[in-house]
């Protein structure tokens, strides 16, 4: 029986690296601290491997024939693609893949009654990937990886309550499907509020953003899935904020646990709200309510 | 401008994506648009949209807005970091306000 | 407001060209005076469009990136594709598309909920929509074709419910979405009872066959959904019968009609279970429940 | 072989899938199946099954039956109007049966 032992979320924003040097002192303070954080936690809790639960921007497959979720089954994963390589400003990487746990979790999602597919091939990487991978120093920590890269801005995708029960099915998969032993990381990227391309990029909703957050440490599931329902994430930035459905498919797959966020900022050429969280995965967590472990 | 107003058979959206698939394909548009355009079965509309550079015309199509924002870095020429210029020229389209006006970010 | 003016279904198996000569003479003439009579129905019907729901055979798509339902956009529709054309033993055709029904079909759809993919190439055609196009005299008859092929043996799939509640939707896109006065025909084909490269391949569950047409002539939409289940359908054929979901999925979108069974007939070297069966779409059918029309 | 049992990751179903979409490959597959087997990342037991035609085992690794019936007609050179032959043998192998016993349909 495999086990979760770290679960984190993240926002991505190809300003973080290419503008980093350029945001005000306090942004960048924000951000060099939490994902300093992370990168600690990644390095301390031992992995085998980070399962990184990541929206695509339309990088690997046509609008029309688009899938929900793909599982990365490379031996490899490199990045960023090469149209994405100035405009994020950092250099390659190569992370380890684990084909063995994408099969897995491509099959076990399968048997679920979740549709996914699966690319044997090196994915497209965007920010998506590039940035928590850069940021969180995941190429020189050894751990391998294994993307998922969710639809969450091609209507109809999963919403809020799909996107928990199917969170549910991983840690199924996590704990029935893959080696014994294994240590899985859960790394969600995406969010918080920003609308790209739309009549409002470069808006932030920042109180929604620290509502959410607020939501996340209070720690209450249901009440996460009844407030933040797709219209209220297109509300708050369309096609950007639902990026934040990632996160909530590792709630759904960690159950209610001890939320510390670790930072949040707001800077409009970021073009995106900033925010971290990790959740505690210690076997009896302080304040645990009984969740899917 | 709701996601489920995206029209997924639009040919433009593979335009777009071959784009930013093909760096080849990127010099060739960069140099010789209309060439690149002729092998897409555009409709008249979308075409004209595009080199009019006008988004709120081709979102109006049913345009994706993501793939506007990557689009706008290819047309305006401004891929390097963030690509700020690039995605205020795209917003000044699609408010249909000049460069500059009130809807612009201030810096 | 488009119209459904036909609503038919139609079992597809290669030996019905191919091996046609060699058939039993009753199979012969079963065949025959059904496909004839399906042809006949189209000619009279006057349709613009026949929107085509036929299985896939894996001849689309890798198995591991496998969609639900794939609308054929293309202006023209050629089969049987080439590493068929022996095998059906039928000379080549070409259908006109109707690329602007389509699209209405992949958005319609889309935006109710249901998970399309489409493609602007011609597709690979088999048996699935070859043996009705060449059965049924389609090319002849000068009515355009939208092809909607289905996943229904690469799980998961959708069940009996969910391929019921699309055809619902899919009526209401018609209605609500297609230009008026356009006349469309629905042609279900897949089916009935055989296992194609599965151990049991060559058997033909003759009962099953019997007793799904029995149910369908009575017309209790309720009971089919209750008793044909994706479990039973694997029953009496795993991979195969399930090709019965697209006769579900036309069932769905006329509601309760009268139905007519124009023909059974089962003989093992065709490997298939042979059945064809039409709806009544006259404006006040006789003995209609009030169905979705 | 429930469907259930599928393995969606198997390289196996990429050779047969491309075989069935590129009739030069097929040729060069004939004239050379050792060749063409070397460009795919099959496991050895996948390797093996292929090359001693073994169904069964292939169909216990997960692959579809459904290419399976393809996958026999291009084996044992039998694609024209219904492959019955092949279909035969396909069937003797996943039901370990010597061609012509019991379980061989009558014609
Ligand atoms: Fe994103
Ligand atoms: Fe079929």
């Amino acid at each position: 029986m495999a086990q979760i032992s770290l679960a984190v979320a993240a926002s991505h924003a190809p300003g973080l690296i290419g503008m980093f040097d350029v945001a005000p002192e306090q942004s960048q303070r924000v951000v060099s601290s939490a994902y300093g954080e992370l990168a600690r936690q990644i390095r301390e809790a031992d992995l085998d491997v980070i399962i990184m639960i990541a929206n695509d921007h339309m990088a690997n497959n046509r609008i029309r024939e688009y899938p929900d979720f793909v599982v990365g089954l490379a031996p490899e994963h490199r990045g960023p693609a090469e149209f994405f390589k100035d405009w994020l400003g950092c250099g390659e990487y190569a992370v380890p893949g684990r084909p063995d746990v994408g099969t897995e979790i491509l099959n076990g999602l399968s048997r679920r009654g979740v549709r996914v597919t699966a690319s044997r091939e090196n994915l497209n990487f965007d920010d998506n990937v590039s940035v928590p991978v850069v940021k969180t120093q995941i190429e020189s920590s050894g751990v391998a990886l294994v993307p998922i890269l969710q639809n969450v801005t091609v209507p109809p995708f999963p919403d809020q309550d799909r996107c928990y029960e199917i969170g549910r099915h991983l840690a199924e998969v996590i704990r029935e499907d893959l080696p014994d032993d294994l240590r899985v990381g859960l790394f969600a990227t995406g969010g918080m509020s920003h609308e790209p391309g739309g009549v409002r990029d470069f808006w932030i909703d920042e109180d929604f953003d620290r509502w959410f957050l607020g939501l996340l440490s209070n720690g209450d599931h249901d009440k996460v899935l009844r407030e933040i329902s797709v219209d209220r994430l297109e509300e708050a930035g369309s096609g950007g904020t639902g990026e934040l459905l990632s996160w909530i498919l590792v709630m759904g797959a960690i159950g209610e646990r001890r939320c510390d966020v670790l930072g949040y900022t707001a800077w409009d050429q970021w073009r995106c709200g900033i925010g971290t969280v990790s959740w505690d995965m210690t076997p009896d967590p302080v304040g645990a309510k009984g969740g899917d472990r | 401008m709701s996601l489920d107003d995206i029209n997924l058979a639009l040919v433009s959206h593979d335009l777009v994506q071959d784009l930013k698939w093909d760096a080849e394909l990127r010099e060739q548009f960069v140099a010789d648009e209309a060439s690149v355009l002729d092998r897409y079965d555009l409709t008249p509309a979308e075409r004209t949209a595009i080199e009019e550079r006008d988004f709120r015309a081709l979102y109006d199509l049913g345009f994706h807005p993501y793939l506007g924002a990557q689009f706008a870095r290819i047309l305006f020429a401004n891929n390097r970091s963030g690509a700020t210029s690039a995605v205020e020229q795209l917003l000044a389209s699609i408010r249909q306000e000049p460069l500059g006006g009130p809807g612009t970010v201030t810096k």
